[in-house]
């Protein structure tokens, strides 16, 4: 039965895909959009990837169709007629696409017990991580101390995207200055949003909190967590307007948040060097090293929710400060 | 463990760890010297790897203590020591030189953020070079990629966000092109780690996907590091943005790639697929000789001298790729040479321009008319640059033109056609390099109105430190032949 | 099982067939926001091809349940990596936009024929 | 001193002398032209110190620095090297006394420039002269291409920046596109650079390849103005005359030749070469050459454009003399290089004393000047009866031993083109003669007498020298008998 709603899902993803190219109103692909990244999510999650899907629904669905609207509301509802260009490009990825299907067929068919992906590495991590760290979720483990590395990459590829977006929407036209505390109303007079949103927003944070903290035992962690807040406060934002929720969270708190995430992460790694381990050795850092991994991995885990939510508010309101100035 | 052995980590925590905090420093002239700092650090690192990797060793790192195909694997040898050197060079290079060009260019309360910027740009290129995990140089050739768009995007004419759009759309589809390959390698090998990848993936070497992700690498990696004909992006970005970041870009950012790429195709591929080499060269080469000719020519009519150098570059990426699809020992020497060399001679070049750019707004060739006559010292080193640049001898060009021919002989019975091909375009460098000096020279002065005089002391004595590193290493290019040679020999299965 | 086989295929169809659409899009487009709207589906199919390749017949996600014997886990490593590659295209795409809005202000039209024209 | 380090300061001494040259022009002219002086006396004075060395026997060398395995910078003084540099440095004295007064006279502008370029050219010119290998010789070919383009280009304006640009554009044409092959190509074949006596090649190439390898040299050292790779020669007459005496007399011309005569002997080897059937049309290209520009000269108008083509023409006896490849031709090759500096750069002086004095160029012009510049037009008529071979100049000296080179050979060719070149000489220069010293000077012209008394001075002194060598060749022919010694006739 599974199979069948898979199948009717992934054919779903292909229709809206083509719906998405298709629109001409820049707004119905924006919102398509963000339906296709929750089918894929679903998708995910019949796939067993519980912390892939949840993820994928915070930031496709959420943080990108928000930042996607934001940027809409500053340029252009519709998209203008197009013309030529479009054989070539049919051809390009006619071309491209019978490329991968042809590669498809040697592919190890799907759910495989004996294909290569889980002879190597992946066992290996499935039974050595109750002996070196001993936490249940696997998916964290790897995560946060086998591929630790990857995952400070990502906290600084968000930091970049961070500070690039304030530099970028920071050059501001000298006449526009000065303007930027205008009061916006947000939602606040229409009914059902603000009860519905206000009951809402303390419960997505508490969630995002839980799922910071229950990372090493269900799906979640720090980046699921930063998303997830940082979805409730933009609905805050949404509702009681920009400027309410920059004086919750100024805009120097959101900047420090990143800014002590990012170090706080790098800071553990630092750390493990000066007490004679290698870089992200979380093990050295007490002296039972399975210990020294569950710290390492619930404070780095913390550096990450830091950042992401600080960088993803960051970048909202980043977006929502220029709407105000124009 | 000792200081040493850390070193292929502090290449690229260093510079990553000091970006958040140059962000805080908000006084006047403090992040640049931050910055800075971090830069000259990196670059110091570099040299006692390149060092130690002199000594014999290829240096490895365990991240976070787990063993190589389970954690990530970062290791450093003589080619990666060598990319090194240019990386945290040029970074070194253009941030002492930079703060009164940036002053003038970014307003100083963007300031922190955009050295930030340029920080994660070299810890995310310096990151791909010492990594050994596939999937690990694909996160930092995203902190590298990102931090270039912000970069770009810095630059103040509006045509700078035109030209970094496109680029982050290249520059994007490279790297998923890239993610695809490296996703179904994985799928057929069951690892992420290089070394083990190319143990492994002799079984399957002949299926489909592995053909396929070949396919996919190459041309992701090609896009990423402009190889004609998917270099379009190029010219108009390190046109539009700011001309320090030209300077740092245009060293050492596609040759990053170009290293990704020969790293995958000659230690994964190579080794393990038959007619591998053949196909490799087949795809490169034709590309190659076509950058060299085309770009060389285009470069010859371009009016904007940035642009020009720019669209100089690409052919000269050509050089790096017929080195790289020679598959020779004498190939790969001459190829790697020249990433360290062009680095130096548009570098120069590109600090030259700068200076001039300090005091000439407009920097069409027909508008420099006898700038040399006010900025003497400046033109005097873009001079020598671009005779580095066309290689003549005594220059650092030279050493590696001469390797490329020395190859091109040795490749078999149509070396003669690639040694009339490098020799053409060398004719042609030497047309585009002299329409700038002519004009600097002998074109007739306009009409300006702003201040004349030389560039400020800081640019002008590090511009000089490049034009003379041009020099020095024409005469005793012993340290990077040596680093080459060691690349090769790894790279060709000799040094193992 | 000749179902499952199909499907496994059938993933993959619909990761070539997601990413050329939305290749489609990045190259035929001019409006540079449907670039970026192409971009993301081109990346989210990446994701689909390996959250593919981590499913284990008759497995759960990879948490471990305390006392079970035998359970069959799916691969977590393919996860890790799209965790981390969502992370990148969100970033990538914020900071795309931010340069469309830089774009929409200097030249007054995001649609890439006029902003040639004007220039 | 040991005489390595006497190489090396050779090569060195003008580098500093720049440095001196262009510190002292911040203070005063005088100063600066007193510095030139100094650094080339001083030259001069060092290159000279290592002839004992030579005649002795003795061949010092010295390796500064290995860049690539089996590839360095080398240097090793023999008899063609020590000839040349010997030259070089002595009309280097004699050309910086006449620049002073042809710049002063004339007024030139940024003269630091053109003395401080000049020393360059000079130290490129030794390292041409004393290079042990082929990546040293063209390291200063190279430079001293690039040090003479700010001096022809001198004056700056739109029709010189033009002609500068084809001068450039040949000169690095020509040696990037072919010389620099050819050299890559030699180390491929050989293993090696390095300038040994018989040659390094032997056996190492078969017989097509030995032609094509010799005419990627001979047409890539663009220097020696081979047709037709003369053009930037005539286009180089815009530079002021102190420049067309060092091209053409000094440095650049000569190190072309001296680079073909030197690859042939110790590249090839003569007696390689002789024997391989596919480099004979070397001899032809070089006789077409030398017939060719004579003709071309002769229906000149302007004078330094006239010389120009005489040189292109001499030059080429000094290939052809080479591409004889029998000893006495080859010493004949030496010497006609010595031969032809002393009688081209007494012409050239002369051509400069008389623009700087009468502001006159071209040949009509020329009437009844000998009146008025007796000193000028005496110099001028032994320097053109040296280009003819005329005795008792240094011409006839090296016509001579060419001449005895080609009856070694057998080779009657030699023998027409030289008789017929010799003729085509007298043709256009005895004309001049004869107008000068007796056509009646056409009226309204500007009243003038001689040039500036150092221009006067340095085109006496190289007159009084080209009589000289008739004379006092003997050093000279012994010196250069020892690189064909032991070959067989």
């Amino acid at each position: 039965m599974i199979f069948v709603f898979s199948l009717f899902l992934l054919s779903l993803l292909i229709i809206i895909a083509i719906a998405i190219v298709q629109a001409k109103n820049l707004f119905v692909s924006v919102m398509l959009l963000s339906i296709f990244s929750l089918l894929m999510a679903t998708n995910f999650f019949i796939l067993d990837a519980a912390d892939v899907a949840l993820t994928e629904a915070a930031v496709g669905a959420g943080i990108t169709t928000v930042i996607f609207l934001s940027a809409l509301a500053l340029t252009a509802q519709r998209e203008r007629k197009v013309v030529g260009g479009r054989t070539i490009a049919l051809i390009a990825v006619g071309v491209l696409a019978s490329l991968i299907i042809y590669a498809t067929f040697e592919k190890p068919r799907l759910g495989d017990p004996n294909a290569p992906v889980h002879q190597h590495v992946a066992p290996w991590y499935l039974e050595k991580t109750p002996e070196y760290i001993d936490i249940p979720n696997i998916v964290t483990a790897v995560l946060s101390s086998y591929r630790g590395y990857d995952t400070l990459g990502e906290v600084f590829v968000v930091f970049t995207a961070c500070i690039g977006v304030l530099f970028i929407l920071g050059a501001k036209p000298a006449s526009l200055r000065g303007e930027r505390n205008v009061e916006r109303a947000g939602l606040r007079h229409h009914l059902i949003p603000q009860v519905v949103g206000r009951l809402l927003v303390p419960f997505i944070v508490l969630f995002g909190l839980y799922v910071q903290f229950h990372g090493e035992y269900g799906p979640g962690g720090g980046f699921q967590a930063g998303a997830i807040i940082a979805t409730g406060v933009i609905l805050y934002a949404l509702l009681e307007g920009e400027a309410a929720a920059l004086r919750a969270i100024p805009r120097s708190v959101l900047l420090g948040l990143v800014v002590g995430g990012a170090l706080l992460f790098g800071g553990v790694g630092v750390v493990c060097m000066f007490m004679g381990g290698a870089f992200l050795d979380y093990s050295v850092l007490q002296s039972d090293p399975v210990w020294g991994q569950q710290l390492g991995i619930v404070i780095i885990e913390a550096g990450v929710g830091m950042a992401v939510c600080g960088a993803l508010l960051s970048i909202f309101h980043a977006f929502a400060a220029r709407e105000i100035a124009q | 463990m000792d200081l040493i052995s850390h070193l292929p980590a502090l290449q690229v925590i260093v510079p990553m760890l000091s970006a958040p905090i140059i962000v805080l420093l908000h006084p006047r002239g403090l992040a640049w010297a931050g910055a800075t700092l971090a830069a000259l650090v990196s670059f110091a690192i570099s040299i006692a790897l390149a060092v130690a990797v002199l000594g014999g060793e290829t240096q490895t790192y365990a991240m976070g203590g787990w063993p190589a195909p389970f954690g990530i694997a970062l290791s450093v040898g003589g080619l990666s020591a060598l990319v090194l050197l240019v990386v945290t060079g040029a970074a070194a290079i253009a941030l002492l030189a930079a703060r009164p060009s940036i002053d003038q260019q970014i307003e100083l309360e963007r300031q922190p953020m955009f050295y930030s910027a340029w920080l994660l740009g070299l810890a995310g290129l310096a990151g791909i070079v010492v990594s050994a995990d596939a999937f690990n140089i694909f996160v930092f050739m995203e902190i590298s990629s990102l931090a270039s768009y912000v970069l770009i995007a810095g630059g103040p004419d509006r045509r700078a966000l035109l030209a970094v759009f496109k680029y982050l759309i290249m520059g994007t589809i490279g790297a998923t092109f890239y993610l695809i390959g490296v996703g179904l390698i994985y799928m057929m090998t069951g690892t992420l780690n290089l070394a083990d990848m190319e143990s492994r993936i002799g079984d399957v070497a002949q299926t489909r996907p592995v053909l396929v992700a070949a396919g996919f690498i190459t041309i992701g990696l090609a896009l990423k590091a402009a190889v004609f004909p998917l270099h379009v992006w190029l010219p108009n970005a390190y046109t539009q943005a700011p001309h320090m970041i030209t300077v740092f870009l245009a060293a050492c950012a596609t040759k990053v790639s170009i290293y990704v790429l020969i790293r995958f195709d000659y230690m994964v591929f190579q080794p393990t697929m038959a007619e591998h080499d053949n196909q490799f060269a087949l795809f490169l080469m034709p590309l190659a000789l076509l950058g060299i000719l085309v770009a060389s020519a285009v470069a010859m009519f371009e009016g904007n001298i940035k642009r020009l150098l720019g669209t100089s570059s690409v052919a000269q990426i050509g050089y790096i790729m017929l080195g790289a699809s020679f598959i020779s020992l004498a190939g790969v020497e001459a190829s790697v040479m020249h990433i360290f060399n062009h680095a130096l001679a548009k570098g120069g070049l590109f600090l030259a321009v700068a200076c001039i750019a300090y005091r000439f707004r407009d920097l069409r060739i027909q508008e420099l008319g006898g700038v040399a006559k006010t900025m003497p010292f400046t033109c005097a080193a873009l001079v020598l640059c671009g005779l580095s640049l066309i290689g003549i001898p005594g220059t650092a060009g030279f050493i590696s033109k001469w390797l490329l021919i020395t190859a091109s002989l040795e490749s078999g019975p149509f070396g003669w056609i690639f040694v009339a091909v490098i020799l053409v375009s060398s004719l042609m460098a030497v047309v585009y390099i002299w329409r700038i000096v002519e004009s600097l020279y002998f074109g007739g002065s306009a009409n300006r109105d702003t201040v004349i005089a030389e560039a400020p002391l800081q640019l002008l004595v590090v511009t000089w430190i490049a034009a003379l590193a041009n020099l020095y290493f024409g005469f005793f290019p012993e340290v990077p032949l040596a680093l080459a040679d060691n690349a090769a020999g790894v790279l060709m299965g000799y040094g193992k | 099982m000749k179902l499952l086989e199909l499907l496994g295929y059938y993933n993959y169809w619909v990761f070539a067939i997601a990413l050329v659409i939305g290749l489609y899009a990045v190259i035929s487009k001019t409006n540079l926001i449907k670039k970026l709207i192409g971009l993301s589906i081109f990346q989210s199919a990446v994701f689909l091809m390996y959250i593919t390749m981590d499913k284990v017949e008759g497995g759960t996600a990879p948490i471990i349940k305390a006392g079970v014997e035998d359970q069959i886990y799916s691969n977590p490593l393919p996860q890790v990596l799209i965790l981390t590659a969502i992370v990148v295209g969100v970033s990538t795409l914020a900071l795309g936009l931010a340069i469309v809005v830089r774009v929409n202000e200097r030249y007054g039209t995001i649609e890439e024929s006029e902003i040639l024209e004007s220039d | 001193m040991t005489p390595q380090n006497t190489i090396l300061i050779a090569i060195c001494l003008p580098l500093i002398g720049m440095l001196g040259i262009i510190i002292a022009g911040r203070v005063s002219a005088n100063l600066r032209e007193a510095v030139t002086l100094i650094t080339a006396l001083c030259l001069a004075y060092v290159v000279w110190s290592l002839l004992p060395e030579l005649m002795a026997g003795g061949r010092p060398g010295v390796e500064v620095t290995q860049l690539m395995p089996g590839i360095s910078i080398a240097f090793r003084v023999e008899p063609l090297g020590m000839l040349f540099s010997a030259l070089a440095s002595g009309l280097w004295i004699i050309n910086s006394i006449y620049s002073i007064g042809y710049m002063r006279g004339n007024k030139e502008k940024h003269q630091t420039r053109f003395y401080a370029c000049f020393a360059l050219a000079l130290s490129a010119t030794m390292g041409v002269a004393f290079a042990g290998n082929l990546f040293t010789l063209f390291l200063f070919y190279e430079i001293l291409t690039l040090s003479t383009y700010p001096l022809v280009s001198h004056k700056g304006d739109a029709a010189t920046v033009r002609s500068a640009r084809v001068y450039l554009g040949v000169l690095l044409t020509t040696s990037i596109g072919l010389f620099l092959p050819a050299i890559i190509w030699t180390y491929v074949a050989a293993g090696t650079g390095d300038f040994v006596l018989g040659g390094i090649l032997p056996g190492k190439l078969q017989d097509p390849e030995v032609g094509l390898l010799l005419g990627l040299f001979v047409f890539g050292i663009g220097k020696a103005a081979v047709m037709p790779v003369h053009r930037w020669l005539p286009a180089a007459m815009v530079a002021p005359t102190p420049v067309s005496a060092l091209l053409h007399a000094v440095a650049v011309v000569k190190a072309g030749v001296f680079a073909i005569t030197k690859i042939i002997t110790y590249t090839f080897g003569i007696e390689f070469l002789f024997d391989s059937s596919s480099s004979g049309w070397m001899f032809y290209i070089a006789a077409f050459t030398i017939l060719a520009a004579s003709i071309i000269a002769l229906r000149q108008t302007n004078l330094k454009r006239m010389l120009a083509y005489s040189t292109i023409g001499q030059l080429s006896y000094v290939v052809m003399a080479a591409a004889i490849l029998k000893p006495l031709a080859e010493v004949g090759a030496a010497i006609h290089m010595v031969a032809h500096a002393f009688g081209k750069i007494t012409l050239f002086f002369a051509a400069g004393a008389i623009y700087v004095a009468s502001k006159k160029t071209e040949l009509y012009q020329l009437k009844g000047i000998g009146r008025r510049m007796p000193w000028t037009m005496t110099a001028f008529t032994i320097g053109a009866l040296s280009m003819i071979g005329v005795p008792p100049t240094a011409g006839f000296v090296s016509k001579w031993y060419i001449l005895a080179g080609a009856f070694q050979a057998q080779n009657t060719w030699a023998l027409f083109t030289i008789i017929g070149s010799t003729a085509l000489n007298a043709a256009y220069f005895l004309p001049i003669i004869y107008m000068a010293w007796f056509a009646k000077e056409e009226s309204g012209g500007k009243d003038h007498g001689e040039a500036p008394f150092p221009a006067v001075l340095a085109l006496t002194l190289t007159a009084m020298l080209t009589l000289a060598f008739f004379i006092f060749n003997g050093p000279v022919i012994e010196l250069e008998s020892q690189v064909v010694q032991g070959l067989a006739p």
